[in-house]
């Protein structure tokens, strides 16, 4: 089937080469003079509109000196006060915005206060800027090597050698246009990641299908991750799977915490953008649909069919986003991804009003004189229900992505938190009190169940 | 002992050819060597496709055989005469899978008409990212264009 | 996909009225003469084979005079000793088994223990037998005087009336052969929630559409039910909604409770399969697909398609049950299905271990002496967090019919429970409580959250 389309190529001209691009073509308006639509489209990242729980608000603000920026995104703090509680202690408490079109990524970045009150690493750059040449360039043309450079300057320094926010070099191989991974913590997570599921050795680049590709560009950002070590590596956290239970049980072996909670003494984490997780625990995935798919659905322009490069929710071009797949109405789709949004949003005020709870109850405690011994486990428990709760509040789509998972995993956060309130008052009464159990998707808390997790495997169906 | 599969296969065989050029005589199953649409309609099972293609996009601009059929007039005739066959012998015995559902050939041979006929919108998806990689499969998307429901 | 039902709608089959069909015809083999491919299918559902979570195993016994069954279904409570403790005090407690074909409706009914250790009433009758032509005889032509005089007779009285499983009499019209409902539970149940919709005087046999006759004819019986007061009147709780919280709303509304806890004393309901409403909840309802879509596929039987009478789990005929909708394999259908219900199955186990953890603690405070002022409020949150769970748990897909809301009632469920045990501590430290707030879908718990559990309104999409 392939060589039908390379003999359509041979005769062919798709598109005019004007220029020549190459390794070192970093400006995106060059590339656009090749593909003048893709440009076009990518450029419309700037617009700001809002749905439901996605897309964004464009606040006006007053320009100043330390951040030039005259429109910002709403702050997600002022909508939900409770989460200044969740983060105390940590940047995050400061400033947290609704996140806006790939056209602001650098600015965000580099504007927020998050960097006011912290120090910040240039491990930050690699997925909020066109970062591949500066990288190749730093390694004397090795992306690695530039890559682990720049993670250990300050912040500061590292922005001063980008100049773009994701370009098509990031994501494309300029001569063929294919699609390809540029990013170092993608490459060897999903090397991790496979590493796990038995596949040696993966190199996306060589071994991805084409559709794969489609969801992997993505993910080189769209991820949880953390900084290793004194080295500042940036890491997903994948070595043992994609779930959030796996995620968990990774961060608790390598003892790795985010900070310490400032009203609670716990040891916790903080969970950041999980699309690609998440994405992978849905329907969609399941079905072979990509990212692209749906955030950069087919366009038709003119005579032919372009990937409409303005990514944005979906809920914005419905029709060309769903319906080629749906045949239902527009607001019925519209309607499909709200209510299974809503029925998220709900269930996660209840987790997060368990939380505060929890924390409520651990600071009332301490504050009385408790004992570090005392609130040993209840703290745990926080740490364990925060970051459940934490994985789908920070994951973009409201649980559209995995709504069944994103369901089970804010019922195991509320558990978790209910059972850290428990534990407080068992050890403040001087009672015995356990620790949660190793997370895994099917063993929840140390309780009496193990033996029930399964039931015994039925006949064969046969007759 | 071993041979006796043998000859059951031997017998089998020779009944599958007789009751398949019977059916494909007798249901017409010649009409697989037009091109008139209604023909593969002869047989009630293809009457799903024929009722989805009427209501389809392309009726007006593709019947059955610009998409289950490849270019040429061998490749052409040589599925004809596969397909003819093989969906006579199983019509007759009624042996096939309920709901009837493409095969790999078939799937690759509608997958290629679609480039047929489309070469020019989707110059850009394939060849400009173009691509050692698998190029797009139509039918994820546009599964239903000849024939919507199933 | 819509059209598919247009396409069913022209599956007519021509028979040869070899019988007089009236409506006094009961006997299922009398219309088998007319329709010889639906009786023998509907025969058939003697068959017993398990699936993952379905089906059903047969498990030999020695008949006894009480009881002459030589095949009985497997025990759920020897599968989960847990529901042993969460029924405790009620019948379910001495005999639960796995349900199985609709030809063994009438049997199980008559020879499970529950009967031994309650004295059932007449009302039983309703969904286990042909009870068309008995209601009618009854209540001289009138089959709702017919209804009401069977449930006030002891079950042993009305059971003599009685000679069929359901048969097509229930679900047909003998001229005609269209769907009807027959069954008054429904009748007065489904017009009761039309009513909470805004539609008054509801008339479901003349009001539904074809494609709702295919699933109403199954929520005769496959629903949450109770007996009303002295009359034992079968009553549907859907007045307030078809939701689990609005059911809960109203058992709680009109104080209706199933009995009162063997070990904690709370005043706890038992449910029932409500695959009804739950299927409601679900993405299948929504989209259209009718429970016979699944349970009773169209088959090829030589040029014609007829419906399969034979009843039964869809994973024993995934090419006919899913493949006219979904391209999948059979084996990548049924994992769907697996995943989804390992999924419900898993967060079960934790609500159920929850559930215990409450009795547990609430038998213990009574053993030492707690007063029911103290208890009052855990008990409620038992009542509350046990109906959630029994809600999927009696509900027979293993929450495929509708996964996200399975899980969200199963978290609500947990965090009920967990509030319970939080409350009893509380109560004992002479500490406030708070009891559970009203139920409903968007308001679970009196915490913090009301405020937030609507975003302030996006402005408009368009720019
Ligand atoms: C089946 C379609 C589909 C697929 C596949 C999909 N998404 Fe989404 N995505 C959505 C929808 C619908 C939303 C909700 C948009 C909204 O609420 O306005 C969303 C939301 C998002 C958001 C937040 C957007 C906003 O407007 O705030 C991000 C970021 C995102 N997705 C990234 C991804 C990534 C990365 C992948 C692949 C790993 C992916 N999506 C796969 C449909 C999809
Ligand atoms: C180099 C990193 C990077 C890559 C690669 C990347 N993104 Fe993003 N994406 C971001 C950042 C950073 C933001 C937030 C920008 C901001 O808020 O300033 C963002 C925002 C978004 C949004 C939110 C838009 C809105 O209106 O809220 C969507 C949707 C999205 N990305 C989807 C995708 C998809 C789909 C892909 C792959 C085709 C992709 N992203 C690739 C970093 C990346
Ligand atoms: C692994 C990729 C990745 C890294 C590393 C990363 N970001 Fe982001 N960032 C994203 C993505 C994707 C988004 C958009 C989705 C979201 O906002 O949740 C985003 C959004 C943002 C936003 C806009 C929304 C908000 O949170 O207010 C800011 C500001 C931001 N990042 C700052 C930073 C800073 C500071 C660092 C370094 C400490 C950093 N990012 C490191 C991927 C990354
Ligand atoms: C965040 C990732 C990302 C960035 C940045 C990006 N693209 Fe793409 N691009 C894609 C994806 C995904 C496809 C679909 C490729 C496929 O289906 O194999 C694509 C396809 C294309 C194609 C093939 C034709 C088509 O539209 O499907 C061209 C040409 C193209 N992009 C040009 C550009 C140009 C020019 C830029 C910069 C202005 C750019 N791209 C930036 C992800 C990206
Ligand atoms: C390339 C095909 C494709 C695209 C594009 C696509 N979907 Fe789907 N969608 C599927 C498939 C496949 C399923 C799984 C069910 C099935 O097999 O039909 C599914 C399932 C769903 C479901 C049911 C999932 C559930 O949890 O109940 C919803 C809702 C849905 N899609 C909405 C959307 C929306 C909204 C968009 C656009 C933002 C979208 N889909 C884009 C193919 C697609
Ligand atoms: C002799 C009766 C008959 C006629 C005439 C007929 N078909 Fe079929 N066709 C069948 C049967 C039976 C099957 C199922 C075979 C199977 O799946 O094994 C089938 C299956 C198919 C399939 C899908 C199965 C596969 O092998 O990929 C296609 C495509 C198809 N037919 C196209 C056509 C076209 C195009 C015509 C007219 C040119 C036509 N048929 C005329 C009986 C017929
Ligand atoms: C014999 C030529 C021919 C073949 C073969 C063909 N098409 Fe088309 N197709 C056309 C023409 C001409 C139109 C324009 C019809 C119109 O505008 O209504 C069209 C329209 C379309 C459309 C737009 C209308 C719609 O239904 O959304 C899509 C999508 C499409 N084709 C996809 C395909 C796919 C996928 C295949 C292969 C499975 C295919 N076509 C095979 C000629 C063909
Ligand atoms: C990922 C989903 C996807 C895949 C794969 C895909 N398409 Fe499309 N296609 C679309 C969407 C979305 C549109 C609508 C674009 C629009 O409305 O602007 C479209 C439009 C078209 C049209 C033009 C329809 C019109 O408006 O006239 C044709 C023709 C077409 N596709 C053919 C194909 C062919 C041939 C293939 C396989 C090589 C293919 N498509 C693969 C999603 C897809
Ligand atoms: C515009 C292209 C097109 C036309 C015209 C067309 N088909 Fe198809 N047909 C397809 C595609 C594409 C598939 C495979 C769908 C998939 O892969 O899911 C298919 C599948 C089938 C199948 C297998 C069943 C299934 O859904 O997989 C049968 C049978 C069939 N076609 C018969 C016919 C008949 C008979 C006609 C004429 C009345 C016809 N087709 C006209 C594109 C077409
Ligand atoms: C989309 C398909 C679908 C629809 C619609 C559907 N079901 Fe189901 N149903 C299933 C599946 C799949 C199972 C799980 C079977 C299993 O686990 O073996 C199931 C299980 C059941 C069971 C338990 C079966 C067993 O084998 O133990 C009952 C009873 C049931 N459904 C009744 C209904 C009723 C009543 C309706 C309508 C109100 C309905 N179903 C609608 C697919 C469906
Ligand atoms: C008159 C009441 C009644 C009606 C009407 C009814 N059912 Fe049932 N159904 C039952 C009872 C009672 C059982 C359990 C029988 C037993 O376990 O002895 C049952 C069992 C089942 C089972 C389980 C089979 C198994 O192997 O576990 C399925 C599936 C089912 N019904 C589906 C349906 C569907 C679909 C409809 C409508 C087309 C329907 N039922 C109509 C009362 C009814
Ligand atoms: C509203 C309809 C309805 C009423 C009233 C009803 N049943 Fe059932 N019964 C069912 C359905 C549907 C099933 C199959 C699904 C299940 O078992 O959950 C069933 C299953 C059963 C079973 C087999 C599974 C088990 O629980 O062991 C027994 C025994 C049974 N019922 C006894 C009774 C008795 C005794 C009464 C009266 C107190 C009664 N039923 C009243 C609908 C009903
Ligand atoms: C539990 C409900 C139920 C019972 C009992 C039942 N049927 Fe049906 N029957 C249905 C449903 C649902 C349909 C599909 C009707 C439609 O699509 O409008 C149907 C359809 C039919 C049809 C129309 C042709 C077809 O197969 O679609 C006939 C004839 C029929 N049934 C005969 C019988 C006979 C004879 C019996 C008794 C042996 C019987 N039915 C028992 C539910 C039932
Ligand atoms: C009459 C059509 C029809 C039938 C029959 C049907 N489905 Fe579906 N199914 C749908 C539709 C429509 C959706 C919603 C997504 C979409 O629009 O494609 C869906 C969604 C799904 C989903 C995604 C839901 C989720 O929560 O992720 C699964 C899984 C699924 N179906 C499995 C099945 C299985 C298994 C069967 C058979 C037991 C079945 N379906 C029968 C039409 C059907
Ligand atoms: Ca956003
Ligand atoms: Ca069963």
């Amino acid at each position: 089937l392939v060589n039908i389309f390379e003999r359509k190529q041979e005769a062919r001209q798709p598109f005019f080469r004007v220029v020549e691009l190459d390794d070192e073509t970093e400006d995106p308006a060059i590339w656009g003079k090749n593909f003048p639509q893709q440009y076009d489209r990518y450029q419309r990242t700037v617009d700001q509109v809002r749905t439901r729980f996605g897309g964004s608000e464009a606040v006006p603000r007053t320009p100043s000196e330390a951040d030039p920026r005259s429109l910002v995104a709403q702050s997600r703090l002022d909508e939900d006060p409770r989460l200044r509680i969740m983060w105390a202690g940590y940047a995050f408490a400061t400033d947290f915005r609704e996140e806006r079109g790939h056209a602001y990524m650098l600015d965000d970045q580099t504007f927020t206060e998050r960097q006011v009150v912290t120090q910040q690493p240039g491990t930050c750059m690699h997925c909020h800027g066109s970062v591949y040449v500066p990288y190749r360039k730093l390694g004397g043309g090795d992306l690695i090597a530039g890559f682990e450079k720049m993670n250990q300057m300050p912040y500061a320094e590292a922005r001063t050698l980008v100049n773009h926010p994701v370009a098509c070099i990031d994501c494309h191989d300029p001569q063929t246009m294919q699609l390809r991974v540029t990013r170092p913590g993608f490459l060897e997570g999903i090397r991790a990641y496979k590493a796990s599921q038995g596949i040696v050795g993966y190199d996306v680049n060589t071994q991805a299908s084409r559709q794969e590709m489609r969801t992997y560009v993505c993910g080189q950002c769209h991820v949880e991750y953390y900084f290793k070590g004194p080295e500042k590596r940036l890491t997903y956290p994948w070595h043992k799977g994609l779930k959030v239970d796996d995620i968990m049980a990774y961060y608790d072996e390598v003892g790795f915490r985010d900070w310490e909670h400032k009203d609670t003494g716990a040891p916790v984490l903080k969970a950041q953008h999980p699309e690609f997780e998440m994405y992978n625990q849905g329907i969609h995935a399941r079905s072979g649909v990509a990212c692209a798919d749906c955030h950069m659905p087919y366009e038709r322009v003119g005579g032919t069919k372009i990937s409409d490069h303005h990514v944005r929710s979906p809920l914005l071009n419905v029709n060309r986003a769903c319906q080629t797949c749906h045949k239902w109405s527009e607001d019925e789709l519209k309607d499909r991804v709200v209510s299974l949004q809503t029925r998220t949003f709900t269930l996660r005020n209840h987790a997060m009003d368990a939380l505060v709870a929890l924390i409520d109850d651990i600071k009332a405690a301490r504050a009385s004189g408790a004992t570090d011994a005392q609130l040993e486990v209840p703290r745990q428990y926080q740490r364990r229900g925060q970051f459940y709760l934490d994985f789908v509040e920070a994951e973009n789509s409201m649980g559209f992505h995995a709504p069944e998972e994103a369901a089970r995993v804010l019922a195991d956060s509320m558990n978790y938190t209910r059972l850290g309130q428990i534990a407080l008052r068992d050890a403040l009464a001087g009672k015995p009190v356990r620790p949660p159990s190793d997370p895994s998707p099917t063993n929840l808390d140390p309780l009496k169940s193990a033996a029930l997790q399964e039931r015994p495997a039925p006949p064969p169906a046969s007759r | 002992m071993t041979s006796l599969p043998a000859i059951a296969l031997g017998t089998t065989l020779g009944l599958a050819a007789g009751i398949g050029s019977y059916t494909f005589i007798y249901a017409r199953g010649a009409s697989y060597l037009t091109d008139d649409p209604a023909a593969c309609a002869n047989c009630h099972v293809m009457q799903e496709q024929y009722d989805g293609w009427q209501r389809s996009s392309h009726r007006a601009v593709a019947v059955c055989n610009d998409c289950h059929t490849p270019d040429g007039f061998a490749a052409k005739y040589a599925t004809k005469a596969l397909n003819g066959f093989w969906h006579s012998f199983a019509f007759t015995t009624g042996r096939y899978p309920e709901p009837i559902q493409i095969t790999g050939r078939n799937h690759r041979v509608a997958q290629a008409s679609c480039a047929k006929c489309h070469a020019d919108i989707i110059a850009s998806m394939n060849d400009a990212a173009h691509t050692t990689r698998d190029a797009a499969d139509c039918a994820r998307c546009h599964g239903s264009v000849g024939h919507p429901i199933d």
